[in-house]
């Protein structure tokens, strides 16, 4: 099956490993990722402003494209999802918005929220389904002690996103379970670890992602597994991960090792 | 807030003021433009209720007459279907009045200028958010020409 | 202590600005603090978050706008998530910044400051979302 | 010729300030078959009424319009003035100039202009009104009572009472309800069982009362006086007349894992169960899902050891038919379910309780005897954090947007308790408002703040974190601005209430409305609040919105009263706005016989003479007692031969043009 997948600014920099990953493991499942050909930056955080238009527009194009080739638009990074999800929920739903937006970008036919988006999580659970991922995987990850941190931006807010319980979530304990690893419970796991405050205020920042590491500690987790990249930055620049508490990874490593598609 | 403001729309294009006849039934929509009043949740003037015991009573007769007669626009408001007082008046006035609405699309009656819905004794607000929409849209409309008996003048 | 004069047009403009650009309802808050209680952003702020809101029912923006809490939050979306009456927090956050950035020369983010970040290995999406916040 | 009289009241300001009386009057003053015109501040009033009543004898008008409030208001007011002067009391109509004109539109122009079109409107209504007579039906002398709480206990103890006889349909194998559970009552700390069980047993001894207990009614039909009701008496699997009650049957029964519905899953129950010792009736019932017999085949063991051989596995669910004459419905209430509210981990750690499991786990017949300990472990907390408006005033998708009312009182009643009994153990409140409206109910929070020590804070808690041995609860003091952090042992949630899932159903059934959060809605938010729309069916306690104990027992008894109204009468009086056939128009082609929901039309067979020849032919004809005047017959009806007497065809028209001049 073919998914347009759009990767955004930081898959094609740092997190190069969460996107080849990705990419080799889509290819033992029987998925097609194809990665859009013009895509723009979405912004990194979704235009909280009412009355801001114009830094929608890079995801409504993408939106677009995918509704062009009548495929569903897959992300990889968190922020990225949460803004191209949020914007197409808003032209779905906001008149206002929608009118300007078609206004300025003189389309064929109007857009109007037509395209899916989906995290490469929610394919993998909906598409590709975690019994048959676990009946693929190659090495087992038993006896992994494994701390999910779901960040934000997967899960808030929830009537939009649409993503998992932002309370209880369990698509990542799911997908460890999958591979065989044993997921570690820890209430922290959707606490912020700050995101870009890491800019202005380092100070805050590590006072938060401390504590999830801590939290994760204690629950007898040895390593964590994450799906964006500034949280995964943010985790490991703290100092328990300095001290080399723990070890902070990418969801799509841990595919990948398990598909044995990791290295070359 | 969409109340004052649909007023004040309609205040600045003086000289068409659209008369709006709407039938009620008893048990629901009219107590529920009760509570619209006991809320005192403003709409404009221009609705005029009539009260029928079930929006099954409503014949067809009675909204071609006051289309006829110079209304600009009919609403027919019942119980919510299920929640007909007794027990299945509004789904016939749901099928009696879709083949209605059709044949007032037939002879050229702008969709707007008929409304049928359901509205509760409890949602005085959704009353007056019908009767301000309805209103609203009758306005850019225009006056009512298609039926009206040129005997009658308003 | 200083006694604050309220008068109804004080501060009527950037209130009206704010309830534009964020189009929430400040008038829904009812002050039960769950916001604050949750916030994991809430040791860098010096008004509470449910402050900001009680000031802005009283027409206060000047002390938001000076505040280092418009600037501490991380747009987590905690509050959103658990606030009882679907006040959408960071949009007042955001409104309250872009009321400061909106103004000449009051950016905070320098492109000069970028190699530094990088240097640090900062990722790219944290330098986006810098320019993004800070600026305008 | 018809003589109209106007009466236009100005409902003190209500009216007069936005519309213009005496341009009202001056413009009905041209209108022909209108002879004479009042104004009055208050036209309800005795004085009002009387205005009403000369004007009838001396002025000799024969039509009766008053402009003031809504029908739905004083509509009987007015036809029973009218008839005390002689007038039939259909003769009346009334035009709404308040709630539809002076409390909604600002403009008093508009006001104006549009209180004079409703007022000519209902002139041309009450010009071709006609004299009604009612019709008369007898009373079935025997009400039901659907729910078997407090709030329905009280109600079928006072009918009975009254000397009429009631059934109770209490849907669980005992009645008793929310209250049964409950430990210790606000604001007088009484226990709940001491008041309640001699209620229980009260009903249970009385001879006017029928109990049908883990039954519910399926079906209603008819009207008041008349409802035909269909009980479905639910396979106990064991004979009533024959148990004793010895209890046998539960002690030895091998399948004790089911979790007890009584003690809120927090202890376990036998398949077979009474829910609580002084259930009532006092005869267990076999739960079939969990029972081995029933699962398996193999068991048997209650069967074998009933002393009387009560137990009957091929007992099946009979199905009971019975007339009433009135209905009250006292249905309850449940707390919401805490799903969505994951930051406080209800559903991951067992020392977060909710507050109806608090009353279990202190109350000394409860799981643990009485005796507070946490469920994780078993060991007393020492601090304890109770958090109120957990989904209350909460309008997000997850919550109520209304006040579920108890939980102030009862959260202040909990730490109460608990402070008195573990002096040692800390209790923390945290709360939005703390709202005490209440007979002594104020004194009692305020006691419970400086008599027993319970730590008020205002404000909620974000989340809670469970850590190895207590409970981090992360919260904020709104007022201080502080941000607390408190090491819990056990927190007790005050879950908001909510209107019973089968609510809707049940409301369909009886077709009474609901409101917004599925509570059934009473006729009159304050004049009328036990009655519903459905004449004849009236409602008692929390399933018409959250209510205590005080509340629940005053509505019960009030809807209790309504019903004996009814009861008390041998005959009631009919709506006399019916449907009418005028049969020599009639086509007979009977289309008005399937829209009737009532069955109210028949197929009558009438002799004609046509040129000298008798003929037969067919015809509709209207039973008027079981019309109940809806009008849908009307449009059904081809040769426009059925009209509906009160609202005619005529009559709507005239409105009509009245209204479009």
């Amino acid at each position: 099956m073919n998914y347009s997948y759009y990767p955004g600014c930081t898959l094609k920099t740092k997190a190069q490993g969460l996107e080849a990953c990705a990419f080799k493991s889509a290819q033992v499942l029987g998925v097609n990722l194809v990665e859009q050909e013009e895509w723009q930056c979405c912004g990194a955080v979704y235009p909280l402003a009412a009355d801001e238009i114009g830094t929608k527009l890079a995801s409504v194009r993408s939106l677009v494209a995918a509704r062009t080739k009548g495929e569903k638009l897959v992300t990889l990074c968190a922020a990225c999802h949460q803004v191209i999800k949020r914007v197409n929920h808003d032209m779905k739903t906001k008149e206002d918005m929608r009118e300007k937006v078609n206004n300025y970008l003189q389309l064929k036919e109007d857009y109007q929220g037509e395209s899916e988006v989906i995290h490469y999580l929610e394919l993998l659970r909906d598409e590709v389904g975690f019994e048959s991922l676990a009946k693929k995987v190659k090495v087992s990850l038993a006896g992994r002690k494994v701390a999910a941190y779901y960040g934000c931006l997967l899960l808030r807010p929830r009537e939009i996103m649409d993503f998992d319980d932002p309370e209880r979530p369990t698509i990542l304990e799911k997908f460890l379970e999958s591979l065989g690893a044993s997921p570690v419970n820890y209430p922290y796991r959707t606490e912020c670890c700050g995101g870009y405050l890491s800019i202005e205020r380092e100070e805050v920042v590590e006072k938060m992602v401390n504590k999830i590491i801590d939290s994760a500690l204690q629950q007898g987790a040895e390593e964590i597994v994450t799906a964006c990249p500034l949280c995964k930055y943010n985790l490991e620049n703290s100092s328990l991960c300095q001290k080399g508490e723990i070890v902070v990874s990418y969801f799509t490593e841990l595919l990948a090792e398990s598909l044995q598609v990791k290295e070359g | 807030m969409s109340v004052i403001a649909s007023d004040a729309v309609i205040k600045k294009e003086a000289g068409f003021e659209p008369l709006i006849v709407a039938f009620c039934c008893n048990w629901c929509s009219y107590a529920g433009a009760d509570l619209a009043g006991t809320s005192r949740l403003n709409y404009p003037a221009n609705i005029k209720i009539i009260r029928v015991p079930c929006s099954c009573r409503v014949n067809a007769n009675f909204v071609l007459r006051a289309f006829q007669r110079g209304a600009d626009g009919v609403i027919i408001a019942g119980c919510h279907p299920g929640d007909c007082h007794y027990m299945t008046g509004n789904y016939y006035t749901r099928r009696r009045m879709s083949l209605l609405k059709n044949l007032l699309e037939f002879i050229g009656i702008e969709e707007a200028r008929f409304k049928i819905d359901w509205i509760s004794a409890s949602e005085g607000n959704k009353f007056a958010e019908v009767m301000n929409d309805v209103l609203a849209k009758v306005h850019q409309l225009g006056p009512n020409r298609k039926l009206r008996d040129s005997r009658w003048r308003r | 202590m200083l006694r604050e004069k309220i008068t109804p047009d004080t501060t009527k403009k950037e209130i009206g600005q704010i309830s534009e650009i964020s189009d929430e309802k400040i008038l829904d808050c009812l002050q039960c603090g769950k916001c604050t209680a949750g916030c994991p952003a809430i040791h860098g702020m010096d008004i509470m978050p449910h402050q900001v809101i009680r000031l802005l029912q009283l027409g206060q923006v000047d002390k938001l706008l000076a505040s280092t809490t418009i600037w501490g939050c991380a747009a987590c979306f905690t509050c959103l998530s658990r606030c009882p009456r679907k006040v959408d927090l960071s949009k007042i956050m955001e409104a309250l910044r872009l009321i400061v950035l909106r103004t000449k020369g009051n950016q905070r983010l320098e492109i000069d400051k970028v190699p530094e970040l990088l240097a640090k290995q900062i990722p790219q999406q944290a330098i986006v979302s810098g320019f993004r916040k800070y600026v305008k | 010729m018809q003589r109209v009289g106007v009466f236009i009241c100005w409902c003190g300001t209500n009216i007069s300030s936005t519309v213009n009386i005496e341009q009202v009057v001056a413009a009905l003053e041209n209108i022909p078959g209108v002879v004479y015109i009042k104004d009055y501040q208050y036209m309800c009033s005795e004085i009002g009424q009387n205005l009403v009543k000369d004007a009838i004898k001396e002025q000799n008008i024969n039509r009766v319009v008053v402009a003031s409030c809504s029908p739905r208001m004083h509509e009987a007011t007015f036809r029973k003035a009218a008839a005390a002067a002689g007038l039939n009391p259909y003769l009346v109509e009334i035009a709404n100039i308040r709630e539809h004109c002076s409390w909604v539109h600002k403009d008093k122009e508009a006001a104006t202009q549009k209180a004079i079109s409703l007022t000519r409107a209902a002139v041309a209504k009450a010009i071709l009104n006609e004299q009604l007579i009612p019709g008369e039906v007898g009373v079935e002398k025997r009400a039901l009572v659907i729910g078997g709480g407090i709030a329905g206990i009280q109600t079928a103890l006072d009918i009975a009472e009254a000397g009429y006889q009631v059934d109770l349909v209490e849907k669980t194998p005992s009645i008793g309800g929310k209250m049964a559970q409950l430990d210790k009552t606000f604001p007088t700390l009484d226990c709940s069982a001491c008041i309640l069980t001699p209620k229980m047993v009260d009903l249970a001894l009385n001879s006017k009362i029928n109990l049908y207990s883990y039954s519910e009614v399926t079906e209603v039909n008819g009207f008041v006086g008349n409802f035909e009701v269909t009980i479905n008496q639910k396979a106990r699997s064991i004979e009533m007349e024959k148990c004793t009650g010895c209890g046998i049957c539960l002690a030895k029964c091998p399948a004790k894992k089911a979790l007890s519905e009584f003690e809120e899953g927090l202890a376990k129950r036998a398949a077979i169960y009474t829910p609580f010792p002084q259930a009532v009736p006092n005869v267990p019932v076999i739960d079939r899902e969990t029972c081995i017999k029933f699962v398996t085949g193999k068991c048997g063991l209650c069967a074998k050891l009933c002393p009387t051989g009560a137990i009957d596995y091929e007992q099946k669910d009979q199905i009971v038919n019975q007339k009433y004459g009135v209905i009250i419905v006292a249905t309850g209430y449940d707390l919401i379910n805490l799903d969505r509210f994951g930051e406080y981990q209800y559903l991951d750690h067992p020392d977060i309780i909710t507050g109806l499991e608090f009353e279990r786990l202190v109350n000394a017949a409860g799981p643990t005897g009485g005796k507070l300990v946490r469920p994780s472990d078993q060991k007393q907390p020492k601090k304890v954090v109770f958090i109120q408006c957990v989904g209350s005033r909460d309008k997000s998708e997850r919550g109520k947007a209304y006040c579920s009312k108890i939980c102030c009182m009862y959260t202040a009643k909990h730490a109460m308790l608990l402070r008195d009994k573990y002096p040692d153990c800390e209790a923390y409140v945290f709360y939005i408002d703390v709202r005490t409206a209440g007979k002594g109910f104020e004194e009692f929070q305020r006691r419970a703040v400086e008599n027993y020590g319970v730590n008020y804070i205002k404000g909620m808690v974000g989340k809670i974190f469970p850590g190895d041995n207590q409970l981090q609860v992360n919260g904020v003091d709104a007022l201080s601005g502080e941000l607390l952090q408190l090491e819990a042992d056990l927190v007790v949630l005050a879950a908001a209430t909510q209107a019973k899932p089968e609510a809707d159903e049940v409301a369909r059934m009886l077709s009474i409305s609901i409101d917004r959060d599925r509570f059934f809605t009473e006729a009159h938010p304050k004049l009328r609040p036990v009655e519903t729309h459905c004449a004849g069916i009236y409602l008692a306690g929390a399933c018409q919105g959250p209510k205590d104990i005080p509340e629940t027992v005053a509505q019960a008894s009030a809807a209790a009263t309504k019903a004996i109204g009814v009861l008390s009468k041998n005959k009631l009086v009919n709506n006399p706005c019916v449907a009418k056939v005028e049969q020599a128009v009639c086509s007979g082609c009977l289309a008005c016989i399937k829209i009737c929901p009532y069955e109210a039309i028949t197929e009558q067979v009438i002799e004609e003479k046509t040129r000298g020849k008798v003929r037969l032919r067919r015809v509709a004809e209207v039973n008027e007692t079981l019309c109940q005047g809806c009008g849908g017959c009307t449009v059904a009806c081809r040769p426009g031969a059925i009209d509906l007497k009160g609202f005619s065809n005529q009559q709507i028209l005239a409105e009509v043009d009245a209204i479009c001049r």
